[in-house]
């Protein structure tokens, strides 16, 4: 118990998948201007991304290593996210109208993020098991999404301060980001 | 009728307090004069060296900025002093004249300007500044010249101490040593007293509220406090805690920077109490021995959403007619 | 040989059951949306400005397919863009001429005397709350800049505490018309190079005293005008382009200099 | 473009450039596959060389055997000289709890139970701070050192071996790895002596 | 002596500067040239009835209301219309003027009021709806500041049952003594008036607020009142903004009007105590609102007082009758310093809501250029409303209003306490002014 | 347009990290080197050419319903050929960059091109398109790399810039250091296209 604690721990705060394993970071600077699409995004996220690192680690466990086909794993990987993430998003459209005004409309967007086929890489590789995969996954998840809530109120609440007009957009978001992986450094250590 | 020259037009209310910007900045410049009198004490000229190198350093970055930019900006408004004063408070007394220079090029340039200036930062500028040095030049930062030892003597702080030695290694410090300074540690970190003493000015004018340090330091003691109850022989005690580490350094005069902490009630209580929450946390399991700084600029992040979503009520905001 | 189609066909089976998973999910929960809009979007500047009262170019391309009309048109997008849109849309369109925001006023410190010291915040509206006019003209340009902000295209600057537009750039989208508390701005047709700087409706001796080029409403150019281009209404001339010829008899005959005449090198007489 | 795209097509265009870029890869995977096994071994063969270059020119196995003591384990290459007489070990250890978690350490020890050399196979230190272990200021201090003749401690835990500047944590961790290959060395060769 | 009442949230202490209060209300003579403006109230403007060169009449209708939000305007002298056109008002607006040449200027305008003649009225027989059409046609309106027609305010809609009717006479600003003297000269008139308002909603019981510093007003009032079982004088402390009335019916009531409501909302009505003066002359000696007190202060005046004054009189007059150096004065301001207008015309005519002429220097007026917030919450603090001005002015600057921020911005009672405990200068009223502008625009 | 303004252009005005903010996830993770940044850079490279080429050849094969998972397939393949082939012959350089190398598969510059470009454009087109864009993003994965290698470790290539008892700033090859850098070079890399562009 304690282990998947530490897991989500070590997902969120310790070693964040933006701050620390630089994964996701297109949607980060994209999503990221207004604090109602950074929620909505998270959301999308953390159910896209658990769903595909557990789908992923049952491909990777039933198929790529008893066929012995390991070399296949990212264009396996890609295929079933993009395809997952599609076959959501056409679902959703019709089932389920409103929430996909919510979340939909963020999924086209999350299979360009290499925080879901990088997590579910790093699943693989850091061995972990189903459960622990699926843990680990809803953490990074987590993670993404504390990091981008935060870091689109503070972009914000940038909006009515006078920044330089050099600096402006892209370039004090990303001195945001850096001061804040600043800060989350301070975590480091916590998990080993 | 004529008067003499054309009469002045402005928005009501066209009456004012006599406070201004810079009568704030310097009024807390002034109430750290104790703590740093007893910097001064403690490491002797050393001290007076780094604050007064800090200082230059940070106004003069700032001049060069107001000369160079076509925004105005007030160099001189005391802000960017204070900022230099704090960072020098946050250094070992030995560090070199060019570790000063880059903090304060960081604190100024990262940590303000590049947000707008005076006023439009998220971070907390001495706390960019010292967090950016800690992580570039651990080796000079968490080596400190100890305290009346003027022969250049280096130690580790108490809780640098309690992180790499362990429990054992820190029972002799007494609290009094605490509490008046006769430790290790940076400018500021060594006297609560002094700087209580002197912070208890800003209460009375009201540029500070106690909402922050009393939740911040309180969470801290709380937290560590039960660590300590579970077992007194790994943690150490929460008066240790709350006397170490720029603890109070950090919760009277850097949490409570007016720019970058919540501004309802609400929102103060639960800054403080992440502060304190997260600065237990690093002390207690991060690989740093000090977390206040790193806890203090992680909460700087949430102001935005702890404003939006923590206000005080207003007038009028009643329960039907 | 072996060992490269078993995987070739593992694969293969894989992209099988995606594909035909899309496909039947794609029939079975289809919601129609028209191509169109997309391609609509795609032919629009994109620069989101918000001139044609729509929330943005998108919601624009939704109208108009939707609705299948380029009324109103874009106001940033070219002729040919715009014509390219109601193709798409089987539609008409006629061409219309640009058109530049132009300021009806000269009040520059020089020709209107400020008449009070304000202290009060860089904004037009904000400024109109505290005083009418900063100037002796109480309907000159306040000169601090609301239209300026409002404009997307940089087309704008502050110069002797009027704007000054640059009609290269100024793409007509109007959004500084909204801006301006004085409604001293409004559009021209860019050939359009006769116009009555003025505002002022006050009667002649008290526009000149406000200004020194105000229009005092002395119905000379009235006279002057073969075209019966220019009129005086409440002592202020005001030019119908539709009629005016560029011919610049007007401005001859203005004793204020209230006329001016733009991009005097494509004069063209009638 | 395309007006009527039949579902079949639709299907059998995608599973046709899956399968193609799946035998592709089957195909590079064919050529690849040797090389980088021989990289990977190549590169534990080239640590092995250097830590025990001091021994002149020596055999020993391509891979390496396992040996378990109570609490860890060791991987370890047993290398013989031009006479087939064993001279020395190279041991792969896990180095516990640096800055950035466990790493792994190589150390070569000469018959006599002597370190010779250390290499750091793969870490998450920091660069310019715990990565100083590779550098041979630090290593220095490791030659010559036996399990008896040193206190396999750092000298602020009351032991011989100097700390990096500002990196205690690692030099700890490098330091008990160090001892455990010492350790493993000694059960090792008790074996051998019987 | 009584516990002092006041509101708990927010508020300010502003030096008081009542340098004025101590001097008998004078009245001076009618000026050589009177500019009447034609709109001095909130609501629909007005219909002009007279024509360059008409003879008019003290009393005469100028300008008729054109609906039920809306106010006459008379004139207060007789004479004859000259012009009429656009001119800038105290305040700084340019609006339409209608300007008259007395007949007898110079004439003491303590005779022409005493000239009105007097009648006894029985209150008793008067019926609400002639009472309300009496305030009606005498144009009276809201002489608080607002201007808002009395007629209106005090025509609740049937739903709203007032239990409450609360004379405003707290005259919390720095300098205006307007109303205290009122208060103390002419108090048995103010509770007559009251006597008439109670009549439209059943005798409900009466408060008057007043603030501590004007002992001598709630010492007269008390007396007269004494007897009165249901008129009830309210101590105040002396607290900015005391009379808004929402923080007024706070402190005596303790009761909170709704986000974006109206007292009626909680069962009270507010007026003023020159309202209810006008209120009486309406009455007793059938006169329109004509003429008001103001207060004549500031540190460019050597002898602060207080004037009746018609309405329309240019403030060169005052200038002249008070001696006051124009080439000293570079500030003009129209009401209080927290919440009066400045003015750059000394021509500009009091109206129906000017309380007093504040004349100042240089000195009090140093160089202040907005510097950038600090949020050191000094706003926040005082804010009557509780409102988080600093946030909202930010978003106002920046154009970027959140939906949740409008109704919050829409309740500032411009008091100006944000601004007068600004460090950093801000300009916090103008900015939420301009927010409430955009709001507008936008709906 | 010559290819020397093309060229300039993809590296100042339309470079995909600068420009567009793309394929962020590599470029700050990868580098904490010159040599690193090179590297990555010319994988994404290689694979940005290769797909586009195919693409383009695929384009008038490839029904528009699948259009984006046929691309990712065809990408995907290309990111594990160079993933094998440098872990065939660059085993070092393919160790440091991890990760990263199969994550060139969700590159969002690389689809992006596939989309907005070589699916509409002949193949010497697509050929030129994928090798500016690779180039221009190498061009500012190498400039990353540089100043953070410089800054933190005070080297250049390997080369040593500063003496060695002088402390570098180590924050620049750790994560804050990799924003902070690409925040200014943003800035700069902005000034410079707007006078490229102003120059035209
Ligand atoms: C950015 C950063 C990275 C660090 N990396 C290491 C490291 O790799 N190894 C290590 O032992 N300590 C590391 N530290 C920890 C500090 O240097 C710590 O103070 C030190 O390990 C213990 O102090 P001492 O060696 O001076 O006794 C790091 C600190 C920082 C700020
Ligand atoms: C648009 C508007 C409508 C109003 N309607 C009423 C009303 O129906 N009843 C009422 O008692 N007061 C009404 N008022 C008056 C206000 O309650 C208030 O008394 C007036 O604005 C002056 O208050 P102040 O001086 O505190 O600003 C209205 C005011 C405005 C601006
Ligand atoms: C900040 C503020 C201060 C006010 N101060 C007073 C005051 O001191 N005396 C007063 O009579 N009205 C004052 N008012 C106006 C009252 O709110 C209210 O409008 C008035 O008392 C209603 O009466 P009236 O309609 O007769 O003017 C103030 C309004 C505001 C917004
Ligand atoms: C009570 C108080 C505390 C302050 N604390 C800090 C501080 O910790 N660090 C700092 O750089 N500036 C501090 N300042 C100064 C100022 O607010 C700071 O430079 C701004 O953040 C710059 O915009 C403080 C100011 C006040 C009034
Ligand atoms: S000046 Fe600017 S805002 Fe005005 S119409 Fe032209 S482009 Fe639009
Ligand atoms: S034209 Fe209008 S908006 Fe522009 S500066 Fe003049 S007054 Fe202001
Ligand atoms: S003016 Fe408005 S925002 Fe300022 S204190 Fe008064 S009510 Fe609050
Ligand atoms: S009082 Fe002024 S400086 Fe302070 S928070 Fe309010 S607006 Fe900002
Ligand atoms: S490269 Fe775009 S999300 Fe990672």
């Amino acid at each position: 118990m304690t282990d998947l604690a530490l897991i989500i721990v070590s997902a969120v705060f310790v070693n964040n998948v933006i701050f620390s394993r630089f994964l996701g970071l297109c949607p980060y600077f994209g999503v990221s201007k207004k604090l109602d699409t950074a929620i909505g995004m998270s959301m999308a996220v953390i159910f896209v991304l658990t769903l595909a690192g557990t789908i992923t680690y049952i491909i990777q466990t039933y198929l790529l290593v008893p066929l012995n086909i390991g070399y296949l794993q990212t264009i396996a990987f890609i295929l079933i996210i993009a395809s997952l993430v599609q076959f959501v998003e056409i679902v959703m459209k019709k089932v389920a109208p409103t929430l996909y005004r919510g979340l939909g409309i963020f999924l086209p967007l999350i299979t360009t993020n290499c925080a879901i086929l990088g997590i579910s890489i790093l699943s693989v590789q850091f061995k972990y098991d189903l459960i622990e995969t699926i843990i680990f996954s809803f953490g990074s998840a987590l993670g993404f999404g504390l990091a981008l809530i935060i870091f689109s109120s503070v972009r914000e609440a940038l909006d009515t301060r006078e920044i330089p007009k050099a600096f402006v957009g892209a370039p004090i978001a990303m001195i945001v980001a850096g001061i804040l992986a600043m800060a989350f450094m301070g975590f480091s250590g916590m998990v080993k | 009728m004529e008067a003499n020259g054309v009469l002045i037009m402005d928005s009501s209310p066209l009456g004012r307090t006599g406070e201004s910007t810079r009568k704030i900045m310097f009024t807390v410049c002034l109430t750290l004069v104790p703590a740093l009198a007893v910097s001064v004490w403690m490491f002797g000229w050393d001290a007076v060296r780094v604050l007064v190198l800090t200082a230059v350093f940070t106004v003069g970055v700032e001049a060069l900025i107001a000369k160079f930019s076509n925004t105005k900006i007030d160099y001189l408004d005391g802000s960017a002093l204070l900022t230099g004063i704090l960072l020098a408070m946050n250094v070992p007394s030995n560090a070199p004249w060019w570790m000063l220079l880059i903090g304060a090029v960081v604190a100024v340039v990262i940590g303000k300007q590049v947000f707008g200036g005076l006023g439009q930062n998220i971070f907390n500028p001495a706390l960019v500044a010292r967090v950016f040095l800690l992580i570039s030049f651990p080796m000079q930062m968490t080596s400190w010249p100890l305290p009346g030892a003027f022969d250049g003597t280096t130690g580790a702080t108490p809780l640098g101490i309690l992180k790499t030695e362990g429990i054992g290694a820190i029972k002799t410090i007494g609290v009094g040593d605490l509490a008046m300074g006769h430790i290790g540690g940076s400018l500021g970190e060594i006297s609560a007293l002094a700087l209580l003493i002197g912070s208890l000015y800003l209460f009375y004018k009201k540029y500070i509220t106690w909402e922050i340090p009393v939740a911040f330091i309180g969470t801290v003691f709380v937290f560590t406090g039960a660590f300590y109850l579970i077992n007194p022989a790994q943690y150490a005690s929460p008066v240790f805690h709350i006397f170490t580490g720029g603890l109070f350094l950090g919760a009277l005069y850097m949490a409570t920077d007016m720019v970058t902490s919540p501004l309802s009630f609400k929102g103060k209580l639960l800054f403080g109490f992440g502060c304190g929450f997260f600065t237990a946390l690093i002390r207690l399991f991060g690989s740093y021995p000090e977390g206040v700084s790193f806890a203090i600029l992680f909460m700087n992040a949430f102001v935005p959403l702890l404003d939006r979503y923590f206000p005080d009520k207003k007038f009028g905001m009643v329960k039907n007619g | 040989m072996f060992e490269i189609v078993i995987p070739g066909l593992i694969l293969a089976g894989f992209a099988l059951i995606s594909a035909s998973g899309l496909f039947v999910a794609s029939k079975k929960f289809y919601v129609y949306e028209d191509p169109r809009i997309d391609e609509v979007e795609e032919l629009l500047p994109g620069a989101n400005c918000g001139g044609c009262g729509f929330a943005g170019c998108r919601a624009y391309a939704e109208n108009a397919v939707n609705n299948k009309t380029v009324d109103p048109p874009c106001p940033v997008a070219d002729a040919e863009a715009m014509q390219a849109v109601a193709r798409l849309l089987d539609l008409e369109v006629e061409v219309k001429e640009k058109q530049v925001a132009t300021l009806l006023c000269k009040g520059t410190h020089e020709n209107s005397r400020s008449v009070m010291e304000y202290y009060g915040i860089d904004d037009c509206w904000a400024a109109m709350l505290v005083a009418n006019s900063l100037k002796a003209c109480a309907f000159s340009c306040l000169g601090l800049g609301s239209c300026v902000r409002a404009c997307s295209f940089d087309a704008m600057l502050l110069k002797d505490g009027i704007v000054v537009i640059d009609e290269e750039k100024c793409t007509g989208c109007g959004m500084c018309l909204q801006a301006c508390p004085k409604n001293l701005l409004f559009m021209r047709p860019v050939s359009g190079q006769v116009i009555v700087t003025c505002s002022n409706t006050d009667r002649g001796a008290d526009a000149r005293k406000a200004c020194k080029i105000a229009c005092i409403g002395c119905m000379k150019c009235e006279k002057s005008c073969h075209q019966n281009a220019i009129h005086v209404n409440d002592f202020l001339a005001s030019i119908d382009y539709e009629k005016c010829t560029n011919c610049g008899d007007c401005v001859a005959a203005c004793p204020t200099n209230a006329i001016e005449m733009r991009g005097q090198e494509v004069y063209v007489t009638a | 473009m395309d007006k009527q795209e039949s579902g079949i097509r639709i299907i059998g265009v995608l599973v046709l450039i899956a399968f193609f870029a799946a035998a592709l890869l089957a195909y590079v995977n064919k050529i690849t596959r040797d090389p980088i096994a021989r990289n990977m071994k190549e590169e534990t063969k080239r640590a092995v060389r250097i830590v025990l270059n001091t021994l002149g020119e020596i055999h020993y196995p391509d891979d390496p055997a396992l040996k378990k003591l109570n609490d860890f384990e060791a991987r370890y290459f047993p290398a013989v000289g031009k006479d087939s007489a064993l001279v020395g070990y190279a041991i792969i250890v896990k180095a516990p709890n640096g800055f950035g978690g466990d790493f792994d350490l190589m150390v070569g020890i000469d018959s006599t139970g002597k370190v010779l050399d250390t290499y750091v196979l793969n870490h998450k230190e920091t660069p310019g701070l715990g990565d100083n272990m590779k550098k041979e200021d630090f290593k220095k201090q490791f030659r010559n050192r036996t399990l008896e003749n040193t206190k396999w401690m750092v000298k602020k835990d009351g032991g011989d071996i100097d700390a990096l500047t500002a990196a205690t944590i690692t030099s700890r961790a490098f330091t008990s790895g160090v001892k455990r290959a010492l350790l493993t060395f000694k059960a090792l060769h008790k074996g051998k002596q019987k | 002596m009584l516990q002092l009442r006041t509101f708990k949230r927010g508020g300010i202490y502003p030096p008081h500067e009542k340098l004025s209060a101590d001097a008998k209300i004078i009245f001076g003579e009618i000026p050589g040239n009177l500019l009447i403006p034609v709109n001095q109230h909130i609501g629909r403007p007005l219909k002009i009835t007279v024509k360059k060169g008409d003879a008019v009449k003290r009393g005469d209708l100028l300008a008729e209301s054109t609906g039920f939000i809306s106010s006459n305007v008379h004139s207060p002298v007789d004479g004859k219309v000259l012009k009429i056109f656009r001119f800038p008002l105290l305040g700084g607006l340019i609006r339409e003027v209608i300007q008259i040449q007395p007949t007898e200027p110079g004439k003491s305008f303590k005779e022409v009021l005493e000239s009105d003649p007097y009648f006894d009225i029985d209150i008793g027989s008067l019926t609400p709806e002639a009472i309300r059409k009496r305030i009606e046609e005498a144009g009276i309106v809201g002489m608080g500041g607002a201007g808002f027609p009395t007629h209106v305010k005090l025509s609740p809609p049937p739903e709203k049952k007032i239990d409450a009717l609360i004379i405003n006479g707290a005259e919390c600003e720095p300098y205006i003594t307007a109303d205290h003297r009122v208060m103390v000269e002419r108090s048995s008139e103010i509770i007559k008036g009251i006597k008439i308002l109670q009549r439209l909603f059943e005798n409900v019981p009466v408060y008057i607020g007043i603030e501590e510093n004007k002992p001598d007003a709630l010492k007269i009032l008390d007396e007269l009142v004494s007897k009165d079982g249901d008129i009830l004088i309210v101590p105040l402390k002396a607290k900015y903004p005391q009379g808004g009335e929402k923080q007024l019916i706070k402190a005596v009531l303790n009761r909170e009007v709704p986000s974006k409501g109206l007292p009626m909302d909680v069962g009270v009505v507010v007026q003023n105590v020159a309202t209810v003066l006008a209120v009486y002359d309406a009455f007793y000696y059938n006169r329109p609102l004509t003429e008001r007190v103001v207060t004549v202060s500031g540190n460019v005046v050597n002898q602060p007082g207080n004037i009746l004054l018609p309405v329309g009189t240019p403030v060169s007059y005052v200038v002249k009758k008070f001696e006051i150096d124009v080439q000293k004065v570079r500030l003009l301001i129209a009401g209080g310093p927290m919440m009066g207008r400045t003015s750059h015309s000394f021509e500009s005519p009091v109206t129906k809501t000017t309380s007093a002429l504040l004349f100042f220097d240089n000195r009090v007026f140093a160089e202040r250029r907005e510097n950038p917030c600090l949020r050191c919450g000094s706003c926040l603090r005082v804010c009557p409303m509780g409102l988080d001005v600093a946030l909202y002015t930010q978003m106002i600057k920046a154009d970027k209003i959140a939906p949740e921020a409008k109704d919050h911005i829409q309740d500032c009672i411009e008091c100006g306490s944000c601004a007068f405990v600004c460090p950093a200068d801000r300009r916090l009223v103008q900015w939420m002014r301009l927010g409430k502008t955009i709001i507008r625009r936008e709906n | 347009m010559n290819v020397k303004e093309k060229l300039l252009k993809s590296f100042f005005v339309e470079n995909p990290v600068t420009g567009l903010l793309l394929g962020l996830c590599p470029t700050l993770a990868t580098t904490t080197s010159a040599e690193n940044g090179l590297g990555m850079g010319l994988a994404t490279t290689f694979v940005l050419v290769s797909s586009n080429v195919v693409i383009s050849l695929l384009r008038n094969v490839i029904p528009n319903r699948v259009r984006i998972p046929s691309f990712i397939v065809v990408i995907a393949t290309f990111v594990t050929i160079v993933d094998m082939g440098m872990q065939a012959t660059l085993y070092d350089l393919h160790k440091t960059l991890g990760l990263f190398i199969p994550l060139i598969v969700v590159n969002c510059i690389i689809l992006g091109r596939a989309e907005a470009f070589a699916s509409k454009n002949n193949l010497w087109d697509s050929f030129l398109d994928g090798l500016f864009m690779g180039l221009g993003f190498t061009f500012s994965l190498f400039i990353l790399g540089s100043v953070r290698e410089i800054l933190g470790t005070g080297n250049w290539l390997g080369m040593a810039l500063v003496p060695g008892d002088w402390s570098t700033i180590l924050v620049f090859v750790l994560a804050p250091g990799a924003f902070l850098s690409l925040g200014f070079i943003l800035v700069g890399m902005n000034k410079i296209a707007r006078v490229i562009e102003g120059g035209k």
